[in-house]
């Protein structure tokens, strides 16, 4: 153990140029998945935040008592689907309106807005046929006027995550497969530049597993210093992000420790699978 | 303890390399083993040691058989063996030191022990200041003693040498062999390919000839000329 | 010559993984490159397009006579800043408004809007502060009550333009190099696994350039595919986002072919530079 | 037309190999080398082909001398050269053929002109039908002799061999030493090391013994014993 070790070692300083075109090659292969996955766990949070602001709306008749109203809300909380409901008096609109829409806030003026109850659905009950259903319950109550939740854009926010969920599996996933590839690649190469020495240690009694264990090593130290690399990259890739652009996280410690143990796991499977096939060419 | 019944070895691009070899070699027997080039005689070697296995026939040493071996026998019996090959097969980027320590590594040989043995190995061998140097900084006779080193480190009970003074001087042929006897003595078989039939002549052990992958000769069915079995 | 190209296509042959790795590498590196441009690319067409709706627009006192806002348009035209400019009833203002604000139409009723005049500005005259000074002028017409043009928006809209241009030059030569270094390496691994045949083919008389030759072929054959590879690779990933995500645009045909010219030269000049600091070496 | 003066050649890490040999080798002259193991009969040779350069004295050979000589001189010396190395250097991806008319690629050698003489080369060691086998195909003596086949397909004006018949039986040994002497009566010089002492006392040529790096005997200098300059 303590040679294989040693062999291991060697390995990087004999082959120094193989070693790092691996270490750099898982690195680039992680980031690469690495920058797919900040993008997914970014592109979840953002939509998430975005989700949470569905809402329906009911528009009550004019002169709809607040009392009404209140009753109303309470009858509009037994329902499974919503989360929240806030009962929006005609001021409080027009003075929404008004900051929000500030260019033309004389038109204003003039005007009056009809009061609201105003709902916010439970996480994983916003899907469109769900928000439907309860706008139309809602417009049975008598005094409401008419139910927006904006259905059309509810789908496309669900269509639009759909997409980036399998685009960025698809990618991810052709990601790891060549970053396989190059691994394995690389440890064919190791295996082929070491063809002699391989031989030689057969000739002179060494077992199969002897053999092995310096390559399993090798690899799992590539994947984990390639991994590590990776990471590093990555949080860089952020901050500056982060400063320059716009505000996004990285990946939690738990997550970013799996990132490295991915690499740990990729050199060593990368490794096993390549060597054994190697082995028996030499 | 050796012993070769009807083998037959044929290469799939150059062909027959031996044909019909049988015989049996005792423990701890010194055996030369002559024959022209091509005619066979690496072939029969690496059967010994079952770089090759034979087309047909068998092979058989000390239990282990050419039939029925296993990767794991194989290993075991290479453990006990020590060989000199035709081209020196060292490592190019190690050292003579690192080179002899490494046939004693692979078979698990304590790291304490291994310093001592591949000093008096190599110092036996006539390269006790050479140590340090890597192959290419070695001349070829040096380069051969470092290989035959690595074969006698870690003391095997048969030592085949394939043309181990092919790239050696008279008296340093006579150095070597008079080791290989010495080993000899101390009960290790040796069997040993060569062209250098002085020595043949001059030493009276059993001479095995092929030729074109035949054995065409045996001292031991000789009455008289050699020892035999 | 005929002779140093079957050694450089026998080096395919003699070593296929040194061959695929080095493809492959130039390929990832260009992919990545051309990702960056492409991303380039889309993002400039993309402000350009946006940059055109920077618009400015005084806001007319009420009851200024539609001839007085004519008069106003002919002297703001000879601006030199200015590209465009037109005149917008409070009618129109008023029907926009509905369209655009859907959801508040009621509002809107009693509400009247002021007239305006929108005046789009020439390309290049876009910068934050020749925006501001047009509209200092516009302020000194007797009619105009009030001038909007979003200056926070502008300047934003420029920063953005700025760090876009140079978080891709700055990736992009960082993917440059990591190329170089990439393709330097693999070609120094290749002299590495040929050093006895070159220092055989130095001891029966080769001249420099007899050696050199095959190496400069080979990196310019892999250059070539690597850059094609690429090439294609980054068309279909904007195959892909068009189909799914967003309409993308692919490189104009030159920009593709300088591509690929790129990843040649590539090739070329590490296979030059690496194989004449190795050659020494051997 | 070859010339030692006061050559010395130091190793960085081995130490001294060759040190103040002078001597003077004639046009067509036939030059055996002889010495025991690590004497630096391969270090001569090697000063004698460039591709070591002594660390003092002067190594002239035909108009390029080791002062002076720039690289364009060193490849246009060589492409007249033939080169037996000691280890053979094959290349162990191209099979026989390959590895001898890569002697004639290399110096631009017509095509069409390749093959016959690649063929009749690999005739002349005994070697016709072995043309398609790799290097690791041949057994060691057939190893030695393509490197031989190499060496003698260019037509050189000073054939080079380093210890030529190593791995060679008796018979294939005077085989390869006739065709050397059959090249030599055409006008080129042989200049070879060997331990074959056989050989050396069979054949009348002038003797050089080197020992420790010292030129210890000449044959040339010792009148009535060999044919001298
Ligand atoms: N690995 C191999 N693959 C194919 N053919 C081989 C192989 N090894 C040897 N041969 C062929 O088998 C024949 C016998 O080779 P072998 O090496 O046994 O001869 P040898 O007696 O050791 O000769 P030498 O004295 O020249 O070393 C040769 O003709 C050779 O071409
Ligand atoms: N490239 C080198 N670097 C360092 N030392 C070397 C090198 N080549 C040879 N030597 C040393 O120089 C000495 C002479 O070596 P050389 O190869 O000339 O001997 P030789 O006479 O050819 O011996 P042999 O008969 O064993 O081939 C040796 O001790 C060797 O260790
Ligand atoms: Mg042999
Ligand atoms: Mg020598």
């Amino acid at each position: 153990m303590r040679l294989a070790l040693r062999e291991a070692l060697l390995a990087f300083r004999r082959a120094p140029l193989l070693s790092v075109l691996s270490v750099t090659t898982i690195a680039v292969s992680l980031f690469a998945f690495g920058l797919f996955g900040l993008v997914a766990v970014n592109l979840r949070s953002a939509l998430q935040r975005v989700e949470e602001r569905v809402e329906v709306r009911a528009f009550l008749a004019e002169g709809t008592p607040a009392d009404a109203a209140a009753a109303a809300i309470a009858d509009i909380l037994v329902f499974p689907e919503v989360a929240t409901a806030e009962y929006v008096t005609p001021e409080r609109a027009l003075a929404r309106a008004r900051t929000e829409l500030g260019e033309f806030e004389d038109v204003f003026e003039a005007g009056v807005l009809p009061g609201s109850i105003e709902l916010r659905l439970r996480e994983g009950q916003r899907a469109p046929a769900t928000v439907a259903a309860v706008a139309r319950r809602l417009r049975t109550f008598p005094f409401v006027d008419d139910v927006r939740y904006g259905a059309e854009w509810v789908e496309k926010l669900y269509r639009l995550r759909t997409i980036a969920t399998v685009a960025g599996l698809a990618l991810g996933a052709a990601f790891a497969a060549v970053a396989v590839i190059i691994i394995g690649t690389t440890i064919r190469m190791t295996v082929l530049a070491r063809a002699r020495e391989i031989s030689l240690m057969r000739l002179v009694g060494a077992t199969d597993g002897f053999i092995r264990l310096p390559f399993l090593l090798e690899g799992l130290a590539k994947g984990v210093l390639g991994g590590g690399l990776a990471l590093g990259l990555l949080y860089i890739a952020t901050r500056v992000i982060s400063a320059q652009l716009i505000e996004v996280t990285f990946f939690d410690p738990p997550l970013a420790a799996g990132g490295v143990l991915a690499g740990a796991l990729l050199g060593f499977v990368g490794s096993a699978v390549s060597v054994g096939r190697q082995l028996r060419r030499v | 303890m050796i012993r070769y019944t009807s083998v037959h070895k044929e290469y799939p691009r150059t062909g027959v390399a031996l044909t019909g070899v049988s015989l049996a070699i005792g423990k701890g027997e010194f055996v030369f083993l002559t024959g022209p080039s091509g005619a066979g005689k690496s072939t029969f070697l690496k059967l010994l040691f079952f770089e090759e296995r034979p087309t047909r026939g068998e092979v058989k040493i000390g239990p282990v058989s050419s039939a029925t071996a296993r990767t794991r026998d194989v290993v075991d019996l290479r453990r006990r063996l020590g060989i000199v090959f035709q081209d020196f097969r060292l490592l190019e980027d190690r050292t003579a030191e690192q080179n002899v320590a490494f046939a004693l590594e692979v078979i698990g040989t304590p790291q304490g022990a291994i310093p001592a043995r591949v000093a008096r190995a190599l110092a036996q061998v006539g390269l006790a200041g050479k140590g340090h140097a890597l192959p290419r900084e070695l001349s070829g006779g040096e380069q051969q003693r470092v290989a035959i080193a690595r074969a006698l480190v870690n003391d095997p009970f048969v030592l085949i040498a394939d043309e181990p003074t092919g790239n050696l001087d008279d008296r340093a042929t006579r150095g070597i062999f008079d080791l290989l006897r010495a080993i000899n003595a101390s009960g290790t078989a040796v069997i040993m390919a060569t062209h250098n039939m002085e020595l043949i002549r001059r030493n009276p052990y059993r001479t095995l000839e092929l030729n074109r992958g035949q054995l065409v000769f045996d001292s031991a069915d000789t009455p008289g000329d050699g020892e035999g079995t």
